[in-house]
């Protein structure tokens, strides 16, 4: 087993363990905070992948923002959720067997074909080309520029929802 | 490239071991007297009432979404910024006309009143 | 074994990195993780000196203090007081580590611990001479601001964790100062990397050799070291832990050494962003000689960085704290559109002297951003001061008791709008 | 080396808990915290497959990106109804919210 394979079983058996106690935390912030390990964790995951920019990203949007967001929700909310009280709802036993259904039949499906080996090519991608792809009409200008659409729109909405006069 | 960030995942793993020196030793060396004054909630004196969650104002919200949407917004704008002194004339003015869109976003946050502490 | 002529003793510690690296080796251990070990020496090296410069600009800092309130400052613990840090360190471990009834005990434990990494670790991208330079990952800027990210969670886990009233309100004022503070900054970070055209620090210190950054993006660069200096949460704005009103916020609870910690946060905090201030617009490492000569490098960082710090106490000894809803409405009605402006018309200077003047030299960009800024930096303020008399007129107008204090007091209309429209 | 479908297990994995944490919690945020598993468990496999089929192709990458303003979006928007709902009707049991319900 190589290096980067250690690695990776370490950094994804962290995601996973993160990953479950926040859907089973009772008390909501340790949840949250469970949250942010997960998304460190896959940070390091896209580092493992060479996508520097993908961790950078992931670190500065998910567990700088979005993180911050949902533990401010939280503790905005908090009142009506007491620590103590029943976190699950009545059909969890049958949300758990979905759950477990769909990642059986995926892994049915991830376990059979012969998959692509690891291309051993120069992978730094500088980020002005993605600068460019992002900027130039025979690339991505019609999403980046519907991504600000779409960001305004979101601020609008959430402002409009969120700011409401009592 | 890889080296670079082994170095980065090194100094996280040493900057998360390196607080911990002191805090131990200070667990070794300060003296310990429990008592059951002093495990209390310290405000200034006065006993505290009730429990520690108070309610917020959705001011703090507010504040909050407006800085993730900006957030995100750098997330576009860093690898345009990168590029930009090599992107044609017509490239590069995608980037502000992204900016001004978002800057809309702001007036509409501001002229609503969202902005203001009340 | 290398050989001392071949580096001189401008690069004496590139030097001695080559002779470790050379002596492990010999030892017999395998070639990656001589690399490895070299590394780990490197950063623990670097960790240690960041983790130790508090020690210093803790006195530092107490004594310009004093200078300026005409006080003497430490002056009893060695000459000049220079022992009086020491003091502190050895009296804050001995202070007895208490844990309040009621507090979440793993998050409380964890979050001090959090708060310096995320400060520690910016030291990783910090290029300190043209040989020693960290890591240069090519993200180098949004590494920055994801790290300091860290630091807003580790300030609500301690908050929320002590459990308590006041510290859960000086964690929440905290990041919301934190959060609004850092859009202007990210936007204001902008502008070297648009005009480097790299986000790796270690790149935009070395396109600064003919020209720092403060002269062809003054208004980045007011901006930067202004937010920057909100989000460490110094005076004057230390809301976060205005003593007069929430005792001392988030860390109230924490005593002993994880006090300790916070403390070595928010000082090792305030020297990184006048490192980084220096780093991104002031040059870093750049100076007469410094290619050639390493050592000098590292002396002009340093020289740099301290004026910078300089700079930070300074304005912590003389500006009265700013009130909350005046530190919020100057971040977002005036720092944030002011970012914007400055990002666009830096880009506009850009694209039209790529497009018709190409060849121009690096004097005729400086001269010509520097113009733009000024004009920007004049519009905004005419447009401010226009949109004050406004309120004033309508103020004196009618309900003229509403904003008698807001009358007459320019330096806070900065904001520039009607209040009465507000509520 | 390290298989592609390793990741992509990882990710199936990982969506799989999210998805049980979007059936089984009460709490309106906490189903919300499920959904952002989710997307991240997307991303990794965009990631992913950039990286082991076209890695010379900066493609994947700006899909990534996108999908990361949609996270965004969702989650400010989503979290703002929460707190809406929250202020209305002082609960966030999304059990509760059945005001639309038939």
């Amino acid at each position: 087993m190589s290096i980067s394979q250690i690695l990776f079983l370490i950094v994804g058996a962290v995601t996973l363990i993160s990953a479950v106690l926040v859907v089973t935390m009772r008390n909501l912030v340790h949840a949250a905070l469970c949250l942010i390990a997960t998304l460190f964790s896959i940070a390091v995951l896209f580092v493992l992948l060479d996508a520097g920019f993908m961790a950078a990203v992931q670190v500065v949007l998910y567990i700088g923002a979005i993180a911050i967001l949902i533990i401010f929700a939280v503790m905005l909310t908090r009142r009506v959720m007491a620590d103590g009280s029943e976190q699950t709802n009545s059909q969890w036993p049958l949300g758990l067997a979905i759950a477990a259904a769909a990642l059986a039949s995926v892994a049915a499906l991830l376990n059979a074909p012969v998959w692509p080996a690891l291309p051993s090519v120069d992978t730094s991608l500088s980020i002005s080309a993605l600068g460019k792809a992002l900027a130039s009409p025979d690339g991505y200008v019609v999403p980046f520029q519907i991504a600000s659409v779409l960001l305004t729109v979101a601020l609008v909405g959430a402002i409009a929802v969120a700011g409401e006069k009592k | 490239m890889q080296a670079d960030w082994i170095f980065v995942g090194l100094f996280l793993l040493i900057g998360i071991v390196f607080p911990i020196v002191p805090i131990a030793a200070a667990y070794v060396l300060a003296p310990k007297k429990p008592n059951p004054a002093k495990y209390e909630t310290y405000e200034c004196g006065i006993e505290t009432v009730g429990e520690a969650w108070v309610q917020f104002k959705v001011q703090y919200y507010i504040f909050a979404l407006v800085f993730v949407v900006f957030d995100v917004e750098t997330v576009f704008l860093f690898p345009w910024a990168v590029a930009h002194n090599a992107l044609p004339l017509y490239m590069a003015i995608q980037g502000i006309i992204f900016i001004f869109l978002l800057a809309e976003g702001l007036i509409y946050v501001w002229r609503k009143g969202a902005l203001e502490w009340v | 074994m290398p050989d001392f002529n071949d580096y001189g003793i401008g690069n004496i510690i590139v030097y001695l990195w080559k002779l470790l690296g050379w002596w492990i080796g010999s030892l017999g251990v395998p070639e990656p993780w001589v690399t490895v070990i070299v590394t780990l020496v490197a950063i623990v090296s670097l960790a240690t000196m960041a983790l130790l410069i508090p020690i210093f600009t803790i006195w530092l800092e107490r004594k310009l203090a004093a200078r300026f309130q005409d006080r003497l400052g430490p002056n009893r613990a060695g000459p000049y007081g220079l022992l009086q840090s020491f003091a502190d360190v050895i009296k804050l471990l001995g202070k007895e580590d208490i844990t309040p009834t009621g507090a979440d005990k793993i998050v409380y434990n964890l979050a001090p611990l959090v708060g310096v990494l995320s400060v520690v670790t910016l030291w990783a991208v910090v290029p300190l001479a043209s040989t020693m330079v960290g890591a240069r990952i090519n993200v180098g800027v949004l590494y920055v601001i994801g790290i300091s990210g860290l630091g807003t969670i580790a300030i609500m886990m301690g908050g929320w964790s002590s459990n308590n009233k006041f510290a859960l309100l000086g964690a929440f004022r905290t990041v919301a100062q934190l959060v609004a503070y850092e859009v202007p900054m990210i936007v204001a970070l902008m502008v070297p990397v648009l005009l480097a055209g790299s986000m790796n620090v270690a790149d935009i210190v070395e396109r600064q050799d003919s020209m720092w950054y403060l002269w062809m993006a003054p208004i980045a660069a007011a901006l930067f070291f202004i937010t920057s200096v909100a989000e460490i949460g110094r005076a004057p704005f230390d809301l976060l832990e205005a003593e007069s009103e929430i005792v001392a916020g988030y860390h109230i609870e924490y005593t002993g050494m994880k006090f300790g910690m916070w403390m070595l946060t928010e000082f090792l905090h305030a020297f990184t962003i006048a490192a980084l201030t220096a780093t991104l617009f002031l040059g870093g490492w750049n100076g007469p000689f410094a290619k050639e000569f390493p050592l000098l490098g590292l002396v002009y960082f340093f020289i740099k960085t301290f004026a910078v710090y300089f700079v930070v106490v300074w304005s912590r000894s003389t500006f009265p704290r700013i009130r909350i809803d005046h530190l919020l409405s100057l971040n977002w009605k005036f720092f944030t559109p002011l970012a914007l402006g400055a990002l666009v018309v830096t880009s506009l200077v850009m694209m039209v002297m790529n497009e018709f003047a190409a060849s121009a030299s690096v004097m005729a960009r400086t001269v010509t951003l520097f113009a733009a800024n000024v004009a920007l930096l004049w519009f905004v303020f005419e447009l401010i001061r226009r949109s004050a008399r406004q309120a004033r007129a309508e103020a004196e107008g009618g309900h003229d008791e509403e904003h008698a204090s807001h009358g007459g007091d320019g330096h806070h209309d900065e904001h520039g709008h009607a209040p009465a429209s507000a509520h | 080396m390290v298989p592609l479908n390793w990741y992509l297990t990882l990710a199936a994995a990982l969506f799989c808990i999210g998805l049980y944490g979007v059936l089984s919690r009460r709490n309106a945020v906490a189903i919300l915290m499920g959904v952002e598993l989710m997307m991240n468990a997307v991303i990794i496999n965009l990631v992913a497959f950039w990286r082991y089929l076209q890695p010379t192709n900066i493609n994947g990458q700006v899909f990534a990106v996108i999908v990361f303003a949609v996270a965004a979006a969702e989650a400010s928007v989503g979290l703002a109804l929460i707190i809406s709902i929250y202020r209305r009707r002082n609960s966030v049991i999304a059990d509760e919210m059945n005001l639309m319900k038939w």
